[in-house]
């Protein structure tokens, strides 16, 4: 399966099952997707959509129980590493995938300083002295705008926005190729964000690792990635890259999307909204996810799932109606 | 039953604890010692007092299932009655702490400030005696007795009580949920009677559970060293103390009244455990 | 929409303080706040976490006692209240809080919540007009009926907050302080929320003051805003006033860090701010904003500067208005 | 401390005064004259107010380190706490040291193999350990290993045989409730972020377990090893009495049968003074194990 080489991330048809009290939660259902070297990808989607699950599948982090990833392939270099031993995959986790958590305030450990945390990873993945990695530790702090000095400080000692450039500091320690950010700049406010959001495209010039921006803020996306693709309730419903996403969006959830955030730039007095709730995880509706909320939606679509088709070059979409559309026109 | 509908936290604190093998056990074991306890004088074969020093020191019979003691009393008619002993002093002891610290704990969370001090700082001297030792002084002060032994064990109870409540108390002042009582106009009656105590029954109630196998234990503590029910009153710990000068020979003198210690602390460790993890909140969602 | 002329106030602070003690000395929360709201308005009030815009909102209807200054409600100072005038006021001015789930009593069902204000002032004398009431106020705000006696935990968020926007309506105020009021929300419940006040307050002739973090929302509700930042009130104006000619640094800095959705604004006039908000206790003298300034000028810790009209209804306070602009001149 | 030495003397001068019975008849005897009666209750100050009996307390422990005179002995009562304090404290220490070494390493592994076999098993006995009382505890201990199978010795405290048994009586409820909450402790914290922090780096289960989780769990665990502590103290009064430990409890205990006021005054004293320290030395080692505490402690 060397043939892959093209895509440093392929997932096949994943889905990932949690066992709960209230039921069985599909958290990822049946997911596609692919990710070339070097390219930056926003995964967006709402609360519950899915995306942290994708995310720690792809760590191999899912906490069993209660989570497991019950089909699918993650092919990372060309190689499954659902297949992989626990050894090997601790070799692939933070050395070549690397992830940097949500929460900065509760995302390293209190009773270590944030030189150990930071040396930590590089004592695991390189073969250096303890000494030699204290100072590349500190190296590295530097790189993330943070003074080396303050290297022996423990995390309470920083602020939110510090804290994070932190913990992008042991993500990007081992140059990892794959960084998954999961909402980055989600606990921080706005002029704070703008900082690590510089920081992070300065770096990704830097070290040109490949990303999975995950956010819920599609202003977010904009900043930093190449490509974005829509998810929810456990699938991607559209993916493109960025300039044809955000100027022509197809699927009417992605439309939704948009037409939810208030616009800076246009005075309205009432947002145009969807109606309803995204699906209960525990008893997702057949056919496509999103039909009991879609205002096109007809009984083809409560009926069968759409798959991902492509409507122009590099634009995928998955819902009947588009393809639809399109058939229509490039027959007409 | 308003309070039993379907979606009440109630009924699914119900379901929750039905789901938890040994807190059902616990709850039968502690239904059946009620009776017991209630029903004593039909259930006990002789009565606690009756003495036969003819048959002292018989081993467990069909006469005597349990054995006889050293006067000859029947081993099992004075555990049944002493469970009579020992969910009155549990329950009222408890009870007793539960109110009296309660109402200490629930105004200083509630109010805070210099109040909070004083009755803190109070708490922590008593704090400072181990409880047992607390209790032991306080049944001598007040002498042996079935209402001075659950005086002392409650009394000893109280600062923890204090505690626990002013904790339940302070997390729930923080909730924005007050707040928005006060903004409503609500006066401070009000959200102690409809916010405050409803939503911090769930800690005490547990560690009311709790507590009154602690307080069993504490007042067999202070029969067993001779402070508390005095002979011929039967208490378990009482018995255990009796039966020492007789281990070597009679050994089943200490294991009855010690096994009926043990498992009605146990049962109520099932059920207070048991109840804390239904009334969880963190497993609510 | 646009602002409405020369009004009634509603709501005017002078002077307000509000200083909390902690062990390392006063806490300057809300410091010096000279701010009015017109009859029917709605006035935004943006800042970043700390900067005590939720303090300065529960000053101002007495959640909190205020330190020193003035509440005018009417002509009334609500500072001076006693006991029987505040439970009268609590009629007149109602809040909705930032967090749906803990903002609502666990224990209570739906019903119950939206009837605890009517009972509290006993609006009713018998059950039957209450719940007549109830039923009202749940049509109001889009609650379904069937689900006034579900509880809070079997309820989304967007339902949790319609029930706190539907307990604040029941006693009829005049005056609303929404606190965060769709923080919590994903965009799509958010943007449903915004429509219902925006609708509440068409219907009702509400007057709103609307504390938030997130730009986008506070440029689409406001009629005008208040920038906060430590404590003070630093730039106050017609909503897109603000935005198009902010004239205060941490103004211009906070509008240009906001992640737009779009790809082809390019922001080459982004203005990085350095450091983090410093501490409100024990603030020094001077202007709060002088340590991230980017245009700070040696006179600027002299004195703090006041809240002053610089243009028709455009208040700043700055002592180097416009410097930042003519900063910047050379450059382009 | 001293305002808690204060508090606990005081609260047991009032509880002791209000003691039914006469120490002065107790002490000597049924048929002792009215005259040597007086001349006892002078010589003890029993004749004077409650107030300034307490006064005078204070005042002779903090000038003279005296803490008065047993009714019964008429031997100073430092001088008895000298002679059985060190038992007890003998008693205690060992106990918490077994309490907290098992404890805490049964507790780990339980955590680590949640719901395994040796999980289950364990949290069955430790339910067991914490509904046993201590002194049922060593009841059975000596049927078992002093009376049936002649192991160890079942009273006394002079020789390593004898402390054995009292140690693990002792011991055995602090155990089980170290266990449980050293098993939940960890259980929380490894679920924390960090913790997921850790292995995204690729770090070993072993080394995250022992690394990062262990040093975050054990604030709680410290917690309660402390009042653990306090309560070995209150529990040693009976393992005392158990295997006729000479004790500062069992000194306690007949004091408060004989109405020997000073002796059971000295006896709590000693322990809550004791426990008070324990608290202090808590507090040191939280500051040690979590660095947020000690900054704060530096300003």
């Amino acid at each position: 399966m060397t043939q892959h080489s093209e895509f440093l991330l392929e997932i096949r048809d994943l889905r990932v099952q949690f066992h709960t009290d209230t039921g069985l939660v599909k958290a990822v259902e049946g997911l596609n997707f692919t990710l070339k070297r070097g390219e930056a990808v926003g995964l967006v989607g709402e609360t519950g959509a899915g995306k942290t699950t994708t995310a720690l599948a792809i760590m191999q982090l899912i906490a069993s129980p209660p989570g497991k990833i019950t089909s699918g392939q993650i092919f990372f270099d060309g190689k499954d590493i659902l297949t992989k031993s626990e050894e090997e995959k601790r070799h692939i986790r933070g050395k070549k995938v690397a992830m940097i958590f949500q929460d900065p305030m509760t995302s390293l450990n209190p009773v270590l300083t944030v030189q150990e945390q930071i040396a930590e990873m590089i004592r695991l993945h390189e073969q250096v002295t303890n000494k030699e990695a204290l100072e590349k530790a500190r190296a590295m702090l530097q790189l993330v705008g943070i003074q080396p000095e303050r290297g022996p400080d423990y995390p309470h000692q920083f602020s939110g926005g510090m804290k994070q450039r932190v913990v992008i500091a042991i993500a990007l320690a081992c140059n990892p190729q794959l960084l998954i950010a999961d909402e980055p700049t989600t606990a921080l406010d706005v002029t704070i964000q703008a900082q690590v959001l510089e920081l992070m495209r300065e770096l990704k010039q830097h070290f040109n690792t490949a990303t999975i921006l995950i956010t819920h803020d599609l202003g977010v996306v904009a900043e930093l990635c190449d490509s974005v693709a829509i998810m929810y309730a456990g699938r991607i419903l559209e993916k493109a890259d960025a300039r044809t996403l955000y100027g022509n969006p197809q699927h009417p959830y992605t439309q939704g999307l948009f037409h939810s955030i208030p616009d800076l730039t246009k005075n309205v007095h009432r947002l145009n909204t969807m109606p309803g709730l995204p699906p209960d995880p525990t008893a997702l509706p057949p056919g496509c996810c999103f039909a009991p909320r879609c205002q096109y939606a007809d009984e083809a679509c409560s009926a069968n799932s759409p798959d991902m088709t492509e409507v122009e070059p590099g634009h995928f979409v998955a819902c009947f109606k588009i393809q639809e559309k399109n058939g229509r026109q490039a027959h007409g | 039953m308003v309070l039993l509908r379907k979606n009440s936290n109630l009924y699914l604190t119900l379901v929750r604890l039905r789901r938890n093998r040994l807190a059902v056990l616990g709850l039968w074991i502690m239904l059946i010692l009620l009776l017991t306890a209630v029903f004593a004088p039909l259930l006990a074969p002789y009565h606690y007092a009756t003495q036969n020093l003819v048959d002292a020191f018989e081993p467990p019979s069909w006469a005597h299932p349990l054995g006889t003691d050293d006067f000859g009393r029947d081993i099992l008619s004075r555990i049944i009655y002493g469970a009579q002993v020992s969910l009155q002093v549990g329950v009222f002891a408890v009870s007793l702490a539960m109110l009296s610290g309660g109402v200490l704990g629930a105004i200083a969370g509630y109010y805070g400030g210099h109040l909070d001090d004083v009755i803190m700082r109070f708490m922590d001297v008593l704090f400072a005696i181990p409880q047992i030792l607390l209790a032991i002084t306080i049944a001598a002060a007040l002498g042996p007795g079935l209402m001075n032994l659950t005086i002392a064990v409650g009394i000893a109870a109280l600062p923890t009580f204090a505690r626990i409540v002013r904790g339940a108390v302070l997390s729930i002042v923080g909730q924005e949920y007050i707040e928005a009582a006060r903004c409503m106009g609500a006066s401070d009656a009000w959200i102690i009677a409809k916010h405050i105590l409803p939503n911090c029954s769930a800690p005490i109630i547990v560690q009311g559970t709790l507590r009154v196998a602690q307080a069993i234990l504490a007042a067999a503590a202070l029969s067993f060293l001779g402070l508390g029910i005095q002979p011929p009153f039967p208490e378990w710990g009482g018995m255990l103390a009796g039966s020492r000068g007789y281990l070597r020979d009679y050994a089943y003198m200490a294991v009855f009244p010690g096994l009926a210690i043990m498992i009605t602390i146990m049962a109520l460790n099932f059920l207070g455990d048991g109840l804390r993890d239904a009334m969880d909140p963190k497993l609510k969602r | 929409m646009g602002s409405p002329a020369v009004t009634e106030t509603m709501v005017e602070t002078r002077r307000l303080k509000k200083y909390f003690s902690t062990p390392k000395g006063p806490l300057h929360a809300v410091d010096d706040v000279n701010i009015f709201i017109a009859k029917g308005e709605t006035l935004g009030l943006v800042g970043e976490s700390g900067c005590g815009k939720s303090t300065l909102g529960r000053v101002v209807i007495r959640l909190l006692e205020a330190t020193g200054g003035s509440v005018l409600f009417g002509d009334q100072d609500i500072v001076k209240f006693d006991k029987n005038d505040l439970r009268t006021f609590r009629k007149r001015a109602q809040m909705v809080f930032q967090d749906p789930y803990s903002s609502l009593n666990p224990r209570l069902s739906v019903e119950q919540l939206i009837a605890e204000p009517l009972r509290i002032h006993k609006v009713y004398p018998n059950e039957r007009e209450t719940s007549v009431r109830i039923k009202e106020l749940m049509d109001t705000v889009g609650l379904a009926q069937r689900l006034a006696t579900s509880f809070p935990h079997e309820l989304d968020g967007g339902r949790r907050q319609r029930i706190g926007v539907a307990r604040a309506l029941a006693l009829n105020p005049e005056f609303i302080v929404l606190d965060e009021p769709v923080s919590a929300l994903d965009v799509c419940i958010q943007a449903q929320i915004l429509n219902l006040l925006q609708d509440l307050k068409d219907q009702f002739q509400y007057t709103y003051l609307f504390i938030t973090h997130d730009l986008s929302v506070v440029r689409h509700i406001s009629n005008r805003i208040a920038v906060m930042y430590l404590g003070k009130v630093i730039e106050l104006a017609h909503h897109l006033e603000i935005f198009e000619n902010p004239q205060h640094p941490y103004t211009q800095a906070l509008l240009s860090a906001i992640p737009i959705p779009k790809l082809d604004i390019v922001r080459k006039d982004r203005i990085i701010l350095e450091g983090d908000v410093p501490s409100p206790v024990n603030p020094p003298a001077g202007c709060r904003f002088y340590g991230r300034c980017p245009s700070r000028q040696a006179d600027c810790l002299e004195e703090t500067p006041e809240l002053v009209e610089i243009g028709p209804n455009h208040f700043l306070a700055c002592c180097h208005p416009g410097a930042i602009t003519a900063q910047k001149q050379p450059a382009q | 401390m001293i305002p808690v030495a204060l508090g606990v003397t005081f609260i047991l001068f009032s509880l002791l005064s209000v003691t039914p019975g006469d120490p002065a008849r107790l002490a000597l005897g049924e048929d002792a004259s009215e005259e040597s009666l007086n001349e006892f209750r002078r010589e003890y100050g029993l004749d004077r107010s409650f107030l300034v009996r307490y006064g005078f307390f204070v005042y002779n422990a903090a000038v003279n380190q005296d803490i008065g005179r047993s009714y019964v002995t008429r031997r100073p009562v430092a001088g008895e706490m000298a002679n059985t304090f060190p038992v007890t404290l003998n008693l205690a220490f060992g106990a918490i040291t077994f309490a907290t070494v098992l404890g805490m390493t049964f507790g780990i592994i339980c955590a680590i193999k949640q719901y395994s076999i040796f999980d289950n098993v364990t949290m069955v006995i430790a339910m067991l350990g914490i509904s046993t009382p201590i002194f049922y505890l060593g009841i059975l201990f000596i049927l078992w290993f002093s009376v049936r199978l002649r192991w160890l010795p079942s009273s006394g405290f002079d020789t390593l045989s004898q402390r054995i048994l009292p140690w693990i009586t002792l011991s055995a409820p602090s155990m089980s409730i170290i266990t449980r909450m050293t098993r939940s402790s960890m259980l929380e914290v490894i679920r924390s972020d960090y913790i997921r922090t850790a292995r995204a780096k690729g770090q070993k289960e072993s080394v995250v377990i022992l690394k990062h989780a262990l040093q975050n769990a054990l604030i709680p665990i410290v917690t309660i090893i402390g009042i653990q502590f306090g309560l070995l103290l209150g529990g040693s009064i009976l393992t005392e009495s158990v295997f006729s430990i000479p004790g500062v409890g069992r000194l306690a205990v007949e004091g408060i049968k004989s109405r020997d006021y000073p002796i059971v005054q000295g006896a709590v004293l000693y322990i809550a003074i004791a426990y008070v320290f324990i608290n202090l030395f808590v507090d040191l080692l939280y500051a040690w194990i979590d660095p947020r505490l000690r900054t704060r402690y530096r300003y």
